[in-house]
């Protein structure tokens, strides 16, 4: 915390190196990046406080981009995302010769929503979806009808998460072909209540954002059921978890470097986010792995630690 | 060590001497007006004095009768107890030593002083008979009756037509607006010196023409009377000039009160001359007191009171 | 005694010369103009911050399209750089806010200035000043959770979206309230009483004197207050950000969500676009606007005040 | 003539119907500052009752949590805001107020770079708080690798509140009349000895109220720390300057986008806290003025 | 209606008339001091002007002596050569009409111009034979040596102590300070007044409390010279009197020059007296000159322009 350097090599273990449990660290472990992700972090981070007081991990949310931002420019030991490292974040991580490996710690379901008002559409298919909500759809499709003849003509009114955020990359290139590609005359917001108060205030709305949300809203909203082809799957937990909810079930991750994994505090860390994953994620209201994803990122994350 | 100072060496210091002056005839002053020095003579030269009524302070037809009037800013009572009256077209000048309280007075002769918070006025003041702090008294009214002009000319920062329109305007008078402004400007003879950019700011007119510009402004409302508050104070020989020229005009239309620092000034333009002076109290507490009040020859040449012979001779202020 | 004093003040030549150093009094210039040029240093450090980017950003992008056309999504795909509405929007979110603040900060600084006992003044001036420390993200979360549902239930003809620029601005307008305010009192106050007594030795009535002579002569100085207002609410982040939300579409009714340049500037800089892309290069060109437009402005506002000055001085 | 023209009645001083266009007049004035003011009253009365079931000990006593949200408190927050004002306050100040002297008693107003300087810090002032954070990021975090610390942040906003400070010391140092200083001068005292030891302690009143006033400008910014990209969920205190921090402010605006119900009330309490905070500067603020006014 | 205006009624009007005065025995000008009337002598009474020495305007022991001093505000040039010089232990009166220059004159004796940006003084100063604009000279020195008294007293927002002993501090005075305070208050005719609350805010003193403070506060510095602008102006009488007492009192130690706007003040305190006027020039461009300077005594008596006459006789200011 008070070194005189603010950089993340700075920020060495003044306890003894050890990585027995016991052992009491101290040091910071910088993170950054996804908002979607940020309460998983922050749920690990709270409850391994109670391990190791000493060890601060603070949480930003700059969003998936910023995070990887400051990622690969050596300011952050691990970075939250929402979606994938892209091909140009890679790059900027290898010029600086940052090293990292990918870590799926939960599942999230993206929830496509509409009010409770709405008595017409229980379940749409991903082609209904598009039409909705690709470029081509702006300034055409302002009403359901516009959509299906089947339904009545209310006004379409959409909502979703900013264009800055990894759950609308997600979206856009599961459902319009093409990550980034989308309507331009929707209601973005980085708040994801705004989805539920617009939504839920619009007989004719509908939006998306991460399974918690609708958890947490339920009262006021209604799931829409999704066909990708092969039958109408309602968003659960066990329909993400089982890989039945497609495609609009995403793997969110971390992003540890392989820099800072070799401080203690880091690696103890990221030892207690692993160990504790089912807890974490329950706290944190995101789907938990199933046991198969579980095993990998044991495996995932010790193949970090043993790298160079 | 107490008393080095130098005694007067004026001409003017020796008590009841009438004084000469140099010049051209009086026509508002009955003064002797002889171009050589008739000086020496120690006994008041009755002769000289006028219309020899006898030493009343009462004008024949006042336009305001001031009794017992005392004012008080707050708590503190900045004059005490002035009775005086002031003549229908004539100039009554007020003079006295710096914070005695003439701008104290003449700013209740238009209830200028309503506007500073906490001050106020005790006693009475009659306008042509009519109590001026009566409570049906509208105190804009009154204002529109009495104008008045100050120390720093104070033309608003719009054009000279502007300046002048503005009382009309305001007071709801309707008719031809540029004749009402000629006649103003002419009045303060100020007409032939700006009919040309009459539609130009009246902040570039050089300090003697605002002032001027300020005397026509009042005018152009047709007040009953006009107050002015050092209205030369700001001002050059040359415009002091103009201006004192001017008032000698007006006093055929028009009343006026005026305040000056300058002795010669009240002695030059003034009919009747009231003298103040602030005296400290029992308590210590200073308060304006009206010393003495009557014609200004009187005032000037026979001082029925030692302070106000002390003022006008120098020996103090 | 005074032969002493003589002594003590001998007319040799040179007796008028420094008699110590004064190293202190030349080192002490250079401090203070030093802490005077870290806001120069403040403006150079903008400028270079934003200079870089932005000239990279036109050289992908062109001032063409950036200028030339009315469709704004950075971050979409395809992107679109037609700067136009996000300009409309400020100007729209700045305008009601003008609308809302301009006669609520006029009309209070007229009492303040001319009708207010000193007593008064006293109490309500500190209260201008509170609501003018009031957090933006305050405001923003007022205008989101208050005074939408509110404008939602009492006018639902409106058809308030969620977020919308009209409660946006309107919160923006109350907080620039007290800029104008106490600016123009500022002015105001500074209205020689000369002209005042001068409109009332004329009869004319307070009402009259306030707008016919106290505004007009303070008119600059005024004009001044509210420019500053207008770069302020041009500027405001968090309470569009929280109520005026970020869609980037032309438009210009106030019932709509709208993305201001300030809005967006947050969201993308707080956002997903990677360093070097155009996308976030867009940041910079959109506080290069932003910053140019505020500059022109306050200079605007600058020759006002020194025009003001003028008059009195 | 003129007495002809004005008739002696009792009734010549009377008004003209007058008063009541007045009254209008004046009820509207009155009426546009009550309505700023009870926005501001509404503002207050709001957020208090929607954050009143946690204005509690637990508010300051906590850190932030996402898995206890109705005991989750807001410590790191108030720490970090009371961290970046003062270190604000320690930079910005004594800058401004050095600068206040500079143009004020210094400066010769005929030179280019001394107008150049005061058109800038009027252009600063009016430059947007986003538009610092771009500065911040860009310059100090990045350029001279001050990283996302307290330090960042405080500098930021140090330049942030700058202008405001050295306006209102201008104007305070303005405020002392001319022959306090040619007083001190006609004894012979040096130019700066007369600032120091005259002009300093005459309009030290003023200088403390402008400052508080820029000081509680700072304390409500988020807008640059958006742009700083600071964290937003620290369960610690910050320890020093070089400490990763965050501010309440930041805070507020992260509770508003969480989903439960709870985090709205959670950022109702905290602004409450904010407001107090800022409410306690101003009284400052007011006292001082009152307590200090000069009367020449 | 041109000349309207009323001849002076003041004694003082007729040209070259011996002034009377009444009153105790005069300790610097030596002018006629007949309790009785003795006028009507049109003749100079040179008998009683003091030495006779020929009408120089050179003192015999000079503090300064200005040669062709011209002043500037910017372009302007405010005032244009003047010549004089000062004398040692004398009172030298600077009288005039408003905006004539006298302060711009008076306040280059102390290089307090310097402090005006744009202000600039061509010609010669010298002050005990060194040119007082000398590159080598200090001009905080300068104003150590020749202290400075102002129109409205400024003392400073402290204790009367700490307003006294603020000039030998920032001065490097060592020594004990108590003494110096008394000693200064004691010259300035203060310390009984105020030896019970020294440590008293200087404000809470009246008016002319202050000026007195103001003037112990310059003496302090042991000057050589005390320049005074209208000390007295701000004041009431009694407080007048008292300052002008102090004046002939601090001559014994000091050189004094004053500027006063009250000709009574110049004639019962000053030596000699300089009597300035404002001139448009040809481009219409108004001046400061000086018109005439000379032992008071004769300026008052026998002024030998002009235009100082018509100034002290009330005709113009
Ligand atoms: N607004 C005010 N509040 C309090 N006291 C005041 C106010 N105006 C004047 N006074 C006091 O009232 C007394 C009389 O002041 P006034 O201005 O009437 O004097 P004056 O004779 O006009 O003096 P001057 O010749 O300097 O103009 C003074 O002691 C002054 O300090
Ligand atoms: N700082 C200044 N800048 C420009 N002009 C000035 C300045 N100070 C004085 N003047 C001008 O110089 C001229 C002489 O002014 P000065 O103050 O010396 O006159 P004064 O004789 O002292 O008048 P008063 O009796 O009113 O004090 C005036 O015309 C005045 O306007
Ligand atoms: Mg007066
Ligand atoms: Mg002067
Ligand atoms: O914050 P994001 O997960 O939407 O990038």
């Amino acid at each position: 915390g008070g070194d005189a350097k603010p950089t993340s090599e700075g920020t060495s273990a003044a306890a003894a190196p050890g990585e027995s449990q016991g052992a009491a660290l101290s040091g910071e472990v910088k993170t950054d990046g996804s908002s979607t992700v940020a309460p998983l972090t922050q749920a690990a981070s709270e409850l391994f406080g109670e391990e190791q007081p000493q060890v601060k991990v603070p949480v930003g949310s700059s969003g998936t981009g910023g995070g990887f931002e400051k990622f690969c420019n050596g300011e952050t030991d691990i970075s939250n995302a929402s979606r994938p490292i892209k091909d140009e974040e890679k790059a900027a991580c290898e010029a600086k010769g940052i090293k990292f490996a990918e870590l799926t710690v939960a599942t999230d379901a993206l929830t496509v929503v509409v009010s409770k008002e709405n008595d017409w559409a229980t379940c749409l298919t991903t082609d209904q979806l598009k039409k909705m909500w690709e470029p081509a759809a702006e300034g055409k499709v302002k009403t359901w009808k516009d959509v299906d003849p089947k339904f009545p003509a209310e006004e379409l009114k959409l909502y979703g998460p900013g264009t800055d955020s990894g759950t609308f990359d997600y979206f856009t290139d599961e459902i319009n072909g093409e990550e980034g590609a989308s309507r331009k005359d929707y209601s973005p917001s980085e708040n994801d209540n705004d989805i539920v108060t617009g939504v839920s205030g619009a007989k004719g709305g509908l939006g998306y954002f991460g399974f918690t949300y609708f958890e947490e809203n339920a009262d006021k909203l209604k799931a829409i059921e999704i066909d990708s082809g092969s039958g109408c799957v309602a968003p659960s937990v066990e329909a993400a978890q089982g890989g039945k909810y497609t495609p609009l079930a995403r793997p969110l991750f971390v992003y540890p470097s392989a820099a800072a994994v070799k401080r203690p505090e880091v690696a103890a860390f990221l030892d207690y986010y692993v160990a504790n994953i089912g807890t974490i994620a329950k706290d944190a209201k995101f789907i938990p792995l199933n046991p198969e994803q579980e095993a990998k990122l044991k495996s995932d994350l010790e193949s970090l630690k043993s790298q160079g | 060590m107490s008393d080095v100072r130098n005694p007067l060496p004026t001409g003017t210091a020796v008590p009841r001497n009438p004084m000469p002056t140099s010049g051209t005839a009086v026509p508002r002053n009955p003064m002797p007006t002889s171009g050589t020095a008739e000086i020496g003579v120690s006994v008041p030269n009755v002769s000289v004095r006028g219309p020899e009524v006898p030493r009343t302070i009462e004008a024949l037809d006042p336009v305001f009768t001031v009794s017992g009037l005392s004012v008080f800013y707050g708590d503190y009572e900045a004059v005490r107890g002035v009775d005086m009256t002031i003549g229908n077209r004539e100039i009554t000048a007020m003079i006295g030593p710096s914070g005695c309280g003439k701008s104290t007075v003449l700013r209740c002769f238009n209830r200028m002083n309503d506007l500073i918070p906490g001050a106020r006025a005790a006693g009475k003041i009659l306008y042509h008979d009519e109590d001026l702090y009566g409570d049906h008294v509208d105190p804009i009214e009154v204002r529109r009756r009495i104008g008045m002009v100050f120390q720093k000319p104070n033309p608003f920062p719009k054009s000279i037509y502007d300046n002048i329109a503005y009382g009309p305007k305001v007071n709801g008078v309707k008719g031809k607006m540029d004749d009402i402004v000629e006649e103003a400007l002419t009045k303060a003879a100020l007409w032939d010196e700006v009919k040309d950019k009459i539609k130009q700011n009246a902040l570039s007119l050089s300090g003697g023409q605002q002032q001027r510009l300020c005397i026509a402004r009042a005018i152009a409302v047709k007040p009953d009377v006009i107050l002015m508050d050092e209205p030369c104070s700001a001002l050059d020989p040359i415009a002091t000039t103009k201006i004192e020229d001017l008032m000698q005009e007006l006093t055929r239309d028009y009343t006026i009160v005026i305040v000056t620092h300058n002795m010669q000034q009240a002695a030059r333009v003034s009919d009747r001359t009231a003298f103040f002076t602030a005296e400290v109290d029992a308590d210590g507490v200073r308060h304006g007191r009206l010393v003495e009040f009557d014609e200004t020859s009187r005032i000037f040449t026979n001082p029925s009171d030692k302070r106000t012979e002390d003022y006008i001779t120098g020996r103090f202020g | 005694m005074s032969a002493q004093h003589r002594t003590a003040a001998p007319r040799t030549s040179g007796s008028l010369a420094r008699s110590r150093p004064r190293y202190g009094e030349f080192a002490v210039k250079v401090v203070l103009l030093l802490a005077a040029l870290v806001s120069v240093l403040t403006t150079v450090g903008i400028v270079v911050a934003l200079l870089e980017p932005t000239i990279e950003f036109f050289s992908e992008v062109g001032l063409g399209e950036f200028f030339g056309s009315t469709t704004w999504g950075p971050l979409f795909n395809p992107p679109a750089f037609g700067v136009w509405p996000i300009i409309v929007a400020t100007l729209e979110i700045t305008l009601i806010a003008i609308v809302v603040a301009v006669p609520l900060g006029l009309a209070s600084a007229i009492y303040l200035s001319e009708y207010a006992t000193p007593r008064v003044r006293k109490v309500l001036k500190p209260v201008l000043e509170v609501l003018a420390g009031v957090p933006t993200v305050v405001f923003g979360f007022f205008a989101l959770t208050f005074v939408t549902p509110l404008l939602q239930d009492v006018f639902p003809f409106l058809g308030l979206d969620g977020k919308n620029a009209l409660s946006a601005g309107l919160l923006v307008g109350v907080m620039i309230i007290p800029i104008v305010a106490s600016l123009s009192e500022d002015s105001m106050a500074a209205v020689p009483n000369g002209l005042r007594e001068g409109s009332y030795a004329l009869g004319a009535s307070k009402m009259i004197t306030s707008v016919r002579v106290v505004v007009p002569a303070a008119f600059s100085g005024i004009v001044a207050a509210i420019i500053l207002a207008v770069s302020r609410a041009a500027g405001e982040t968090m309470i569009v950000a929280i109520a005026g939300g970020f869609k980037s579409v032309f438009t210009l009714n106030p019932a709509n969500e709208m993305a201001t340049m300030a809005a967006f500037i947050a969201q993308a800089g707080s956002g997903d676009a990677s360093v070097g892309s155009t996308a976030y290069k867009t940041i910079f060109a959109v506080g290069s606007l932003l910053f140019v437009m505020t500059f022109a402005m306050n200079y605007l506002s600058a020759r006002m005040v020194q025009k003001y000055r003028e008059v009195y001085d | 003539m003129a007495i002809l023209s004005t008739p002696r009645s009792a009734v010549q001083l009377a008004s003209k119907g007058r008063p009541l266009r007045e009254h209008l007049f004046r009820i509207a004035l009155l009426a546009s500052l009550a309505i700023a003011i009870a926005f501001l009253a509404m503002l207050i009365v709001y957020v208090v009752e929607e954050g009143w079931p946690r204005l509690d000990s637990t508010l300051w006593e906590n850190q932030p949590s996402i898995r206890r949200p109705e005991t989750a408190g807001i410590q790191s927050g108030i720490l970090g805001t009371l961290w970046i004002i003062g270190l604000t306050a320690l930079m910005a100040l004594p800058t401004g107020i050095l600068a206040a002297i500079y143009l004020e008693e210094y400066a010769d107003k005929t030179k280019w770079y001394n107008r150049l300087i005061e058109l800038n810090i009027s252009n600063l002032a009016a430059v947007p708080s986003i538009v610092y954070g771009i500065l911040g990021l860009g310059m100090i975090a990045r350029w001279m690798q001050f990283g996302f610390t307290v330090m960042t942040g405080a500098l930021t906003v140090s330049l942030l509140v700058l202008p405001i400070v050295i306006i209102s010391a201008r104007e305070a140092i303005r405020a002392v009349p001319p022959s306090i200083r040619e007083g001190s001068l006609a004894l012979g005292a040096t130019q700066w000895q007369t600032i120091y030891r005259q002009v300093l302690p005459a309009s030290v009143p003023g200088i403390a109220t402008g400052s508080i006033l820029a000081l509680s400008r700072a304390i409500g910014e988020a807008a640059p720390f958006l742009m700083l990209g600071a964290a937003t969920l620290v369960r610690f205190n910050p320890e020093g300057v070089w400490s990763t921090f965050t501010v309440l402010p930041l805070q507020i605006y992260s509770f508003i986008a969480r989903p439960q119900e709870e985090f709205a009330v959670l950022a109702a309490a905290a602004i409450v806290i904010l407001l107090a905070i800022l409410l306690l500067m101003n009284s400052v603020a007011i006292w001082l003025r009152n307590r200090y006014q000069k009367r020449w």
